[in-house]
C-alpha cells in the first residue's frame, strides 16, 4: 500500500481541512487510542513490577524502598519454587495448545462442513457457550462433579462404561487440569478458526479439488496455509493465556495434590496474597514476562505472521 | 471448507457418492454429536442443579428426572443486589466491547496495511499486555485507578475491560485484514472514497466474521472477569462475577444459587451468541471477484 | 482419456421465482480425445457447463458420463480433470511452481524430480520460467494467466476444461499459447472442453463448436459447419467479427423488400423461403462489396456513416440512403482504399453469399453457396466429426 | 433479602457489595434493639455523628446475623455504616491490596491467620490506646472477660502481639459429626478415644456400601489439612514451634504420629481422592450422606448438615472431638476478629463500631433474635433461650469445646511455611510419602524459612 | 478533464539482485481529452504505469502530473479517477447497483435518485440492468467484468483508466462496449488511459497507441502510424494479426539474401540500407501474395505447412522451399482458395509493403509505401494528435 502521508485531497474550507488533517494523518488517529491505552496498561505495571521486584518490602513512600539487587529473584528460583512451577505450566501449556488447537480447528471444519444450516447455527453457538462460564463457578462446579465419592462424572464412569474412574483430582491432576481447560477454552479456537474458514476463498478450494487433493491436504496445503495468519495468532493468544491460567485450576485444584499443578500464576498469587512476599512474587513475574515474550519473540520469527497477499 | 462430495482417489475406489456422502455426514455428526454431549452434559448439569430442589443438587445417584423448580431463580432476582449488578455488568462489558473494537479494529487495520517502524516489536509490545496472570498487574493498576480517581467507577471498569481485551482484538482482527485482499481498498480508493470511507465500507464489511468473533470473545472475558472487578470496584461498579461467588460462603456453599447464578450468567451470552449468529459465517469468495 | 456424455442437463441457480436457469436441457456427446470449444454470449452458461463436468457444480437435472461412468456422484477429483479457472483461482500463498506442481504432488506419485522436470518444462512453454518463485500477487494479469494454464497442462488428467484461459494475453502470446495447447491436446489425446470468446480460437482450435445462448444448445457442428452453415440467425450473428449484417424484410413475389432496398430471391431461395412472408437476410460484412457508382441493378445507395480503419482492412458503418428506420451496416473494404464518411457510395450484395433466416424462429431457411474448395473444407471438416 | 433466612444454612447473606446496610425490620422505624440497652456505658456514642464507616467483610453467617441490627448503631452514633462484603479468598486479595497500597478503603476489616504478619508490616492500628479511651471504651459495661480465653488470646496474635490486635466477632471450634443412623445400625458408641473413632470409622466402611468411613479436609492450604490436624498434635502432646524461631517441633514425634493417624485414618477409611478434600467437600460429603463421620471440623457445619440442603438432616450427630486415650482434649479453633488499619480514615468510629458489634447486647441479640451461632461470649452460650433455639446438645458440645479450645498460634510466617506444611502433608495422604518423611520435610521448610 | 504528463517514471519493485523493473523511464505527454491506448506483451508494465497514474502505486522515480499539478503525494482520491481494474476488484459484500454507485455515493454529492437514475442508465448500457440486486459472486466472468466497467463509467471523473476491460467479453458484446466507451469518452471528453491486448480495440479505440515492451516505451504514435509506421521491429511484429513476417538476410549487393530466397532491394532501400550489412526483413500476412506458379522473377517456391481456415479467409503456414533452417511464415488468402497442406505454391513479396530493420538494433530502416489515400488517411490521424 501507499506511503502513510499520501494526501487525499486539496484543502479548502474549515471543515474540509479538518477531514483532511483526519484523512492524511488516518494511521496515526487509527494508532493513537490503541497506543494510549497501551502505554497506560503496560509501562506503569511493568515499571512497577520491576521496580518492586527490586526491593527488599514494599513501602508507602516508593523512595524510600530498600533496593536488594537480585535477592528476590534468588528467593524465587530457591524457595519460591519457580523453577518447578515453570515445568508444569510449559507441560499444561504445550498439552492443553495442541489439544484445543486440534480440536478447535477440526470441530470449526466440520461444523462448516454441515449440510443444514439450522444445524450449523446449534452447532455454532453450542460450542461457544463453555467459554462463558465463570471461572470460579466452573471450578467450584467442576470439583463437585469430579467428586469421587459424591461426583456425576465419575458416576456416570463407573456406573455407564466398564472403566472404573481415576480420582481426577488426586491421582491425574494435571490431565484433569488439561482437560477441563480444554472443555472451557477449545471455543476460544473454534470461534477464530470457524471465522478464518469462511474468509477462505471458495475458488480456491475448487481449485485444490481440481487438482485432485483428498479432503485433508485440501486442508495441510491450501486451506490452513490460507488460513495461516488467523490460525498463528488464535495459537499465540491461546499460548499465552494458557501461560497466566489461573482461575479456574486454582479453583479446581488450588496447585495441588502438593505442588503437582502449581502454575506459574498460582505461584505468583501464593507468594503475593498467602505468603506476603510481593517482592517475591514480583520477581517470578518479571522472569516470566521476559520469559514469555522472549519465546513470543522466537515464535514469531520462526513461523512469522506474514498474510497471503503480502 | 469440508466437502461433502466424494474425492476418492481413484476410479476402482470410486465409493458411490450417495453412500460416502452418508458416510462423511455419519462420521461428522458422530463427533460434532460426541462433542456436544461432552459440552453438554455440564452444562446440563449446572443448569439442572440450579432446578432442583434444596439438598438435591449432588445427590448420587442423580435424580436425572426431577420436578424442576425455580425457588433459586426467584431467590436470585429478588435479592436486588444480583440484579443490579447483573446490569450493571451488562451495560459496563457492553460499552467496554464497543470501546475495544474502536480502538482496537482501527489500529490492526493500521497495523495490517501499513509498513510501521518496528512492527514486531510493536506486535509483540501489544501482546505483552496480556502476558502477565492478572494478579501479577492487580497491585499497579489498583494504584493507577486510585490515582486517576478512576477507582470504583463504571467508567474504570470499563476501560480495564478494554485493556484486558485490547491485544486480543488487535492481533486477531490484523490477522482477519491481511487475509483480505488491498485491491478491495484500492478500488475503494479510486472510487474517491477516503482511506477511512475504504476502510468502514469496503474493509470492515469484509471483516465481519472476525470483528464478531472478537466481538464475543471480548464479551465473553469481560464478563467473567472477576479479579480487576474484585479490586477495582467496592460498591458503585461492582461486576456481577463478584455476586455469583458470593454463593461460596466462609463454611457452606449455596449450590443452588451458585448454579442459578451461573446458569444466569451464560444467558446473556447465549443471547449475544444468536444475535450476531450470522455474521460469523459470512464467508465472502473473494477469488470469485478478484482474479488471482 | 475419456469421451464424455452429457445428458439434459439443466442447471438452476436459486430456487422458486428468483431462480435463474443457466444451463438448460443440454446434451452433448464428446468423443475421445475430441478438442470442444465453447463459445456463447456473457452469461450464456458455458462455465456453469463445464463446472458441472468438472464435478464443481451439481446439475439440477441429468446425468454426466465420463467414459462409459456416471460421474454424477463423483467429486472433480474422481473425475480426473486439470482446468484452468475463468478466474485463475491461483493459490496465493504458493509460489508459481508451487502453483503448478501442487496438483501433480495430490494426483499423481510422480517423484519430486519428476516433478520439477515437469513444471520446468511447462513453464518455459508458458514463458513464466523466470518467475517459479513469484507469488501470484506480484505477477501481472497475463503471467497469472499463464500460470494458471500451466497448472492445468503439466498435469495428464482424463479430460481439460479451459475457461477463456488466453483471454489476458496479447496476440502474439496468445497465437503461441493457442499453438501449444493445439499441439499438447493432439501429443496427449486428452478430451479437450475450452471456452473462448476469441474468434481465431473458436475458429482454429476445436474439432467442434458448441455455441451456447440463455444456457441452450444453439449448434453444435465443425467450425466452418457452423460459420458457414449456422443453425440459425443467433449462430450466424454470433460468430464473425464483425458480425453478419442482418436485414429484416417481406417478401413480395420473389422480391425481398427490405428496409431501403429490395433483394431480388434467387429460385433456391425462393423454394427454400415457401410461403413465408417475413425473412431476415444475413450478409457478412466481408461478403459485400463497396462501388462507386451502380454497375447493375443489384447495387443500392448507400451513406458512409464511419470508417474504421484496422490497417490492412476498414470497416465501412453505412446506411442505406433510402431506408426509413436508422439501421447500420457494416461493410469491410481494403484499408488502402479512399473512402470518407459521409460519401455515397454502392453497395452490392452477391446472391451466393446470402443466408436466409425466418424472422420469427430465427432459423435458417436458406445458406449461402460456397466456393468448390471451401465446400471441400468443409465437407472434410465435418468427415471425422463424424 | 435473605439474610435472615435460616434454610440456606450457614452461608447467611448472598449480597455481595453495595447493600447498604439497611435492615429487614429497618423498614417499619422500628430498632431491633433498643438503645436503652447501651445507654448505660460510659461511652460518648455520639461523638462521630455524621462521620461513616466502611467495613470490609467476607461472606460469612456474621454479617448476614448482624446487617439488621446495624440501624441500631447507626441510630445509637449517628455513623453511617457501609459494607463491602466478598467471598473469603476474593477478600483476602482486596483486604491485601488495599493494605499493602497504603489505601486504607476499610475502617474494619475481617481479620484471621495473617493478624501477626499484617501486624508486623504496620499495617495493623493496635487497639490499645482505644481501649484506655475513656470516652471510647467502658470496661466495666463491656465486660471483656466474658469473652473465651481463646478468643482474647487470638486477638493478641495468637500470643505474638502485647496489645489488642482487633476485636474477635466469631469463634468456632472443632466438633466431631457423626451419623446416628449408623450408628445405631451398627451399634456403635460416639467416639471419645481416636482408637474408638478409627474403629467406628472402619465398622461403618466395611459394613455400608455407599458410605466411606469418614472424612476430612486433606486439600492443603494453611486452612485446610493442617487446621484438623493441628488439633490431633496437641492432642498428642506437641505443639508447633516448640522453640520459636528454631525448632518447628514438626518433626517431633508427636506430630509424625498425629499425621500418621489422620493419614492413616484417610486412607483408609477416607473416600477416593481425599487428599483434595477441601472443607466444602467435607461439608457435601456429609451432606449426600456418603460418609460417616467427620472426625473434627468446624462447629459451624451444623446449620449445613442439619438444613434443608442435607439429605441426612435428621441423622447428624455432634459430639466433641475425640482424642487420645491418654492425650488431652484440645479441638482447635477459629477467630474471625475485626481490625482497623494505620491507614483507615476513621479507626476511632471503627473502634466504636468493633464495642457495639462485640458487645453483650449485640451478640444476645443475634444469637437469641437472629440465626447466629458462633458468639465469641461465653455468657450467650449459656443463655438458655439461644440453648433452646440450637438445641441443647449442639450448644453444649460447643460450649465445653470452647472452653478448651486452643486455636492455633498464627506467627507471621505461617501462611508461607503452612501452606507447605500443608502441602508435605497433601503428599502424604495421597500417599507420594510416609508420614514421617512429610512432616520431616515440613519442619526443615518451617525453619528454614525462619532462618532467613 | 486534465492533460497528464508522465515524466521519467520508473518502477522497482523490489530491492537490489532481486528488483524487476516494470517501468522503465517512460515519459509521455497526454493532452487533455485524449483517448490513450496501451499495448504490449504480458509484463510489459501496462498495468504498473496505470496504476502509477492512478496513484495506486509509488514510483520509484519521475514524476506525474494531472492537469498542472503535480500529484507524486496525493491519493488516487484526490486524482479524481475511475478506473476499472484487470482483476475487476469488485466489492464482495455489496450487490451490482452498490457496487456501481459506491463511487458516486464517495465522490460526488448526488443525491440518491440521481444516483439511482445514473446506476440504473450504465447498467442498462452494460446490460446488466437486470442483475442489479445480484452479489458479484452470483455472476459470470463477463458480467463481472461488465459490472467492474459500469462501476468506472457512471462516475465523471478527471481521467478514466482501463486495464483490459474487455477482455472476457464476447465479441458482439465487446463491440457494442467499444461504441459505448468510445461514445462516451467524446461526450465527457475525459482524459482516458486505456490497456487492451484487442488488436480491433488497439486500432480503432485511442486517439494515440503507446506501446511498451519490458517497461520501455517503443512508440508513441497514432494507431495507423504504429501499425505502418512502426518504429522498430519489436511495434512492426506486435501489431498486426497475425503478426508480420520477418526474415532475416545479409545484403549482398542491392540483394537481401534471406534463407530461402532473395529480395531485390529498390534504390530506395539501398540508400535507406546503406552500408548495414545485416537486415530484417518484414512484411504482413496480408501483403503477400500467393500463386500457384511464377510469374516474374519476384516469386519464391514454398511448401504449405498448415492451413487455418478462419472463415472468409486462411491463414497459410508456409516454407520457403529451399531454406536450411526450419522457418515457418504466414500468408493470409482469401478463405475460399483453394489450398491444401503439402501443396507447393509461389509466394510474392510486393516490394511496397516490405520494411526493412536493422538487424542488431530492430530500428526501422525503411517504412513500407503506402497507396495515397492510406496516406492521406494516415497524415490525418496524425496531424490532430500534433
Ligand atoms: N507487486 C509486484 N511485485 C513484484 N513484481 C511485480 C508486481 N506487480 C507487477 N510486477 C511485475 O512487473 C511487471 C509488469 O507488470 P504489469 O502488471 O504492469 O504488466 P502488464 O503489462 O499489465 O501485463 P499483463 O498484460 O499481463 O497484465 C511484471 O513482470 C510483473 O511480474
Ligand atoms: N453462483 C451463482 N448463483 C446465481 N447465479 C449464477 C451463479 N453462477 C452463475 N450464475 C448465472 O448463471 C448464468 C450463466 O453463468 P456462466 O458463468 O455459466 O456464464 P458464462 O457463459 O461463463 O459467461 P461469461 O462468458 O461471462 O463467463 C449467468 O446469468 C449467471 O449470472
Ligand atoms: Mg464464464
Ligand atoms: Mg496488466
Amino acid at each position: 500500500m501507499s506511503t502513510p502521508t499520501q494526501t487525499e485531497t486539496t484543502p479548502q474550507s474549515t471543515f474540509a481541512r479538518l477531514r483532511d488533517l483526519w484523512n492524511d494523518y488516518l494511521p496515526y488517529w487509527f494508532m493513537a487510542p490503541m497506543v494510549a491505552v497501551m502505554v497506560m496498561i503496560t509501562f506503569f505495571p511493568g515499571a512497577y513490577d520491576l521496580y518492586l521486584s527490586l526491593i527488599a518490602e514494599p513501602t508507602l513512600d516508593v523512595f524510600a524502598a530498600d533496593f536488594v539487587g537480585l535477592r528476590n529473584f534468588e528467593t524465587a528460583f530457591t524457595r519460591g519454587g519457580a523453577i518447578h512451577s515453570f515445568v508444569i505450566t510449559i507441560t499444561v501449556v504445550v498439552s492443553a495448545l495442541l489439544l484445543e488447537t486440534v480440536l478447535g480447528f477440526v470441530l470449526a471444519a466440520l461444523v462448516a462442513g454441515v449440510g443444514s444450516d439450522r444445524a450449523k447455527s446449534f452447532y455454532r453457538v453450542l460450542f461457544i457457550i463453555p467459554m462463558a462460564v465463570a471461572p470460579v463457578s466452573l471450578a467450584t462446579i467442576g470439583r463437585i462433579m469430579l467428586n469421587s465419592e459424591i461426583g456425576i462424572i465419575p458416576y456416570v464412569i463407573n456406573t455407564g462404561t466398564p472403566f472404573a474412574a481415576p480420582s481426577f483430582l488426586s491421582d491425574v491432576p494435571l490431565l484433569t487440569v488439561i482437560l477441563l481447560d480444554a472443555w472451557n477454552w477449545t471455543p476460544f479456537m473454534f470461534i477464530i478458526f470457524y471465522a478464518g474458514l469462511s474468509s477462505v476463498p471458495k475458488t480456491l478450494i475448487e481449485a485444490s479439488r481440481v487438482d485432485g487433493a483428498p479432503m485433508w491436504r485440501r486442508y495441510v496445503h491450501v486451506i490452513i496455509p490460507y488460513m495461516k495468519p488467523v490460525v498463528f495468532v488464535a495459537t499465540l493468544i491461546r499460548l499465552i493465556d494458557l501461560f497466566r491460567t489461573f482461575g479456574v485450576v486454582y479453583g479446581l485444584t488450588g496447585g495441588g495434590p502438593g505442588t503437582a499443578t502449581q502454575l506459574v500464576s498460582i505461584n505468583i498469587y501464593e507468594q503475593m496474597f498467602i505468603n506476603n512476599q510481593i517482592t517475591v512474587a514480583a520477581a517470578i513475574a518479571i522472569v516470566y514476562l521476559v520469559v514469555v515474550v522472549a519465546l513470543c519473540n522466537v515464535i514469531i520469527a520462526k513461523v512469522g505472521f506474514e498474510g497471503v497477499w503480502d | 471448507m469440508a466437502t461433502t462430495d466424494s474425492d476418492s482417489a481413484t476410479a476402482s475406489q470410486r465409493l458411490d457418492k450417495d453412500t460416502r456422502e452418508k458416510l462423511v455426514t455419519v462420521v461428522r455428526h458422530t463427533i460434532l454429536l460426541t462433542w456436544s454431549f461432552i459440552v453438554l452434559f455440564p452444562l446440563y448439569w449446572l443448569a439442572s442443579m440450579s432446578l432442583k430442589p434444596p439438598g438435591t443438587a449432588n445427590s448420587l445417584p442423580p435424580d436425572w428426572i426431577f420436578l424442576p423448580t425455580v425457588y433459586n431463580y426467584i431467590q436470585l432476582i429478588q435479592d436486588s443486589g444480583f440484579v443490579a449488578a447483573f446490569a450493571n455488568s451488562l451495560v459496563m462489558v457492553s460499552a467496554s466491547v464497543v470501546l475495544v473494537l474502536l480502538i482496537g479494529v482501527p489500529a490492526a487495520y493500521v497495523l495490517s496495511r501499513y509498513d510501521i517502524p518496528m512492527e514486531r516489536d510493536v506486535l509483540v509490545w501489544i501482546l505483552s499486555s496480556r502476558m502477565l496472570p492478572p494478579i501479577a498487574v492487580v497491585l499497579p493498576f489498583f494504584i493507577i485507578f486510585r490515582e486517576l480517581n478512576l477507582f470504583d467507577t463504571r467508567v474504570g471498569m470499563v476501560l480495564m475491560y478494554v485493556s484486558i481485551n485490547l491485544s486480543l482484538v488487535v492481533w486477531v482482527m490484523k490477522a482477519f485484514f491481511d487475509g483480505i485482499p488491498e485491491t478491495l481498498e484500492e478500488a475503494a480508493r479510486v472510487d474517491g472514497a477516503t482511506q477511512f470511507q475504504g476502510f468502514r465500507k469496503v474493509v470492515l464489511p469484509a471483516a465481519k466474521p472476525g470483528i464478531f468473533s472478537v466481538a464475543i470473545i471480548s464479551f465473553i472475558f469481560a464478563w467473567i472477569e472477576l479479579l480487576f472487578g474484585l479490586v477495582l470496584t467496592s460498591f458503585e461498579a461492582v461486576p456481577v462475577t463478584l455476586f455469583v461467588y458470593s454463593f461460596i460462603g466462609s463454611r457452606s456453599i449455596e449450590w443452588g444459587m451458585l448454579a442459578a447464578a451461573s446458569t444466569a450468567m451464560i444467558v446473556p451470552v447465549v443471547i449475544f451468541l444468536i444475535a450476531v449468529n450470522k455474521y460469523l459465517a459470512a464467508g465472502l469468495s473473494f477469488g470469485v471477484v478478484i482474479k488471482e | 482419456m475419456a469421451k464424455i456424455t452429457i445428458d439434459d442437463v439443466t442447471k438452476r441457480f436459486g430456487e422458486g421465482d428468483e431462480s435463474i436457469v443457466a444451463v438448460d436441457d443440454v446434451s452433448l456427446d464428446i468423443r475421445d480425445g475430441e478438442f470442444i470449444v465453447f463459445v456463447g454470449p456473457s452469461g450464456s452458461g458455458k462455465s456453469t457447463l463445464m463446472r458441472i463436468v468438472a464435478g464443481l457444480e451439481t446439475q439440477t437435472e441429468g446425468d454426466i458420463h465420463i467414459g462409459d461412468d456416471l460421474v454424477n456422484q463423483l467429486g472433480p477429483r474422481a473425475r480426473d480433470i486439470a482446468m484452468v479457472f475463468q478466474n485463475y483461482a491461483l493459490y496465493p500463498n504458493m509460489t508459481v511452481e508451487e502453483n503448478m506442481s501442487f496438483g501433480l504432488k495430490m494426483s499423481t506419485d510422480m517423484s519430486a524430480d519428476e516433478i520439477e522436470e515437469a513444471v520446468t518444462s511447462a513453464a518455459e512453454m508458458m514463458d513464466i520460467d523466470m518467475l517459479l518463485d513469484d507469488k501470484p500477487g506480484e505477477l501481472s494479469g497475463g503471467q497469472q494467466q499463464r500460470v494458471a494454464l500451466g497448472r492445468a497442462i503439466v498435469r495428464d488428467p482424463n479430460v481439460f476444461l479451459m475457461d477463456e484461459p488466453l483471454s489476458n494475453l496479447d496476440a502474439k502470446l496468445r497465437a503461441e499459447m493457442r499453438t501449444e495447447i493445439n499441439r499438447l491436446q493432439n501429443d496427449l489425446d486428452v478430451t479437450t472442453l475450452y471456452v473462448t470468446h476469441d474468434q481465431t480460437e473458436a475458429m482454429t482450435m476445436g474439432d467442434r463448436l458448441v455455441v451456447l445462448n440463455y444456457g441452450e444448445l444453439q449448434q453444435v457442428g465443425t467450425p466452418l459447419e457452423c460459420f458457414y452453415r449456422p443453425a440459425n440467425q443467433f449462430v450466424a450473428g454470433f460468430l464473425g467479427s464483425p458480425s453478419m449484417n442482418f436485414f429484416e424484410g417481406k417478401v413480395e413475389g420473389g422480391t425481398l423488400r427490405a428496409d431501403g432496398f429490395d433483394f431480388d430471391l434467387t429460385e433456391r431461395m425462393q423454394s427454400a423461403v415457401g410461403s413465408r412472408n417475413e425473412l431476415v437476410l444475413g450478409i457478412r460484412p466481408e461478403d459485400m462489396t463497396l462501388h462507386d457508382r451502380a454497375n447493375s441493378g443489384h447495387e443500392f445507395e448507400a451513406v458512409v456513416d464511419v470508417v474504421e480503419p484496422m490497417g490492412s482492412i476498414s470497416y465501412v458503418y453505412l446506411q442505406a440512403r433510402s431506408q426509413s428506420h436508422d439501421q447500420t451496416f457494416i461493410v469491410e473494404t481494403d484499408g488502402q482504399r479512399p473512402i470518407s464518411e459521409g460519401q455515397h457510395v454502392y453497395v452490392e450484395i452477391p446472391d451466393r453469399d446470402v443466408h436466409l433466416f425466418d424472422a420469427a424462429s430465427g432459423e435458417t431457411i436458406h445458406q449461402r453457396q460456397l466456393g468448390d474448395d471451401a465446400e471441400m473444407a468443409l465437407e472434410e471438416q465435418i468427415k471425422p466429426a463424424e | 433479602t435473605r439474610g435472615g433466612d435460616g434454610s440456606d444454612g450457614g452461608g447467611g447473606g448472598g449480597s455481595g457489595g453495595n447493600d447498604g446496610g439497611t435492615s429487614t425490620s429497618g423498614s417499619d422505624g422500628e430498632l431491633a434493639i433498643p438503645l436503652s440497652e447501651y445507654e448505660d456505658a460510659d461511652i460518648d456514642w455520639r461523638q462521630f455523628e455524621g462521620s461513616s464507616i466502611n467495613i470490609g467483610a467476607v461472606q460469612h453467617p456474621w454479617v448476614s446475623a448482624i446487617k439488621p441490627a446495624v440501624p441500631v448503631f447507626e441510630e445509637l452514633t449517628g455513623i453511617d455504616v457501609v459494607w463491602n462484603v466478598l467471598p473469603e479468598q476474593q477478600f483476602r486479595t482486596k483486604r491485601q491490596t488495599d493494605v499493602s497500597t497504603g489505601a486504607g478503603q476499610f475502617d474494619v476489616f475481617y481479620m484471621d491467620q495473617v493478624v501477626n504478619q499484617f501486624r508486623e508490616e504496620g499495617w495493623i492500628q493496635p487497639l490499645d490506646p482505644f481501649f484506655d479511651d475513656d470516652s471510647l471504651f467502658d470496661e466495666g459495661w463491656y465486660e471483656p472477660d466474658d469473652l473465651f480465653e481463646a478468643s482474647r488470646w487470638q486477638a493478641h496474635g495468637g500470643g505474638y502481639s502485647d496489645t489488642w490486635t482487633g476485636m474477635p466477632i466469631t469463634v468456632e471450634v472443632q466438633t466431631q459429626f457423626y451419623r446416628k443412623d449408623l450408628y445405631d445400625k451398627h451399634d456403635l458408641e460416639v467416639a471419645e478415644t481416636l482408637e474408638q473413632f478409627r474403629q467406628n470409622a472402619k465398622t461403618i466402611h466395611e459394613n455400608e456400601s455407599d458410605v466411606v468411613g469418614t472424612v476430612g479436609r486433606g486439600d492443603k492450604g494453611y486452612g485446610m489439612n493442617i487446621y484438623i490436624l493441628n488439633t490431633f498434635l496437641r492432642e498428642f502432646g506437641t505443639s508447633l514451634w516448640t522453640e520459636f524461631p528454631t525448632d518447628s517441633g514438626l518433626d517431633s514425634d508427636g506430630v509424625i504420629d498425629a499425621a500418621e493417624w489422620y493419614v492413616s485414618l484417610l486412607q483408609d477409611y477416607g473416600p477416593e481422592g481425599a487428599s483434595t478434600q477441601t472443607w466444602s467437600d467435607v461439608l457435601s460429603t456429609m451432606q449426600e450422606g456418603r460418609a460417616g463421620h467427620i472426625v473434627s471440623d468446624a462447629n459451624l457445619f451444623w446449620p449445613g448438615l442439619t438444613g434443608s440442603d442435607s439429605s441426612v438432616a435428621d441423622n447428624i450427630g455432634i459430639a466433641k472431638v475425640p482424642s487420645p486415650a491418654d492425650g488431652q482434649f484440645s479441638p482447635n479453633a477459629f477467630n474471625w476478629q475485626i481490625s482497623t488499619s494505620k491507614n483507615a480514615q476513621n479507626s476511632e468510629q471503627a473502634f466504636l463500631f468493633m464495642v457495639w458489634a462485640s458487645s453483650q447486647p449485640t451478640n444476645i441479640w443475634m444469637h437469641v433474635e437472629g440465626d447466629a451461632a458462633f458468639s465469641v461470649r461465653q455468657s450467650v452460650w449459656e443463655n438458655d433461650e439461644f440453648r433452646s433455639r440450637v438445641g441443647e446438645n449442639f450448644a453444649q458440645v460447643t460450649l465445653e469445646s470452647l472452653q478448651e479450645a486452643a486455636p492455633d498460634p498464627f506467627d507471621r510466617k505461617y501462611p508461607e511455611w503452612g501452606q507447605r506444611y500443608s502441602e508435605e502433608l497433601q503428599r502424604a495422604i495421597a500417599g507420594q510419602k510416609s508420614a514421617e518423611e512429610a512432616m520431616t520435610q515440613a519442619a526443615s521448610i518451617a525453619e528454614d524459612i525462619y532462618s532467613n
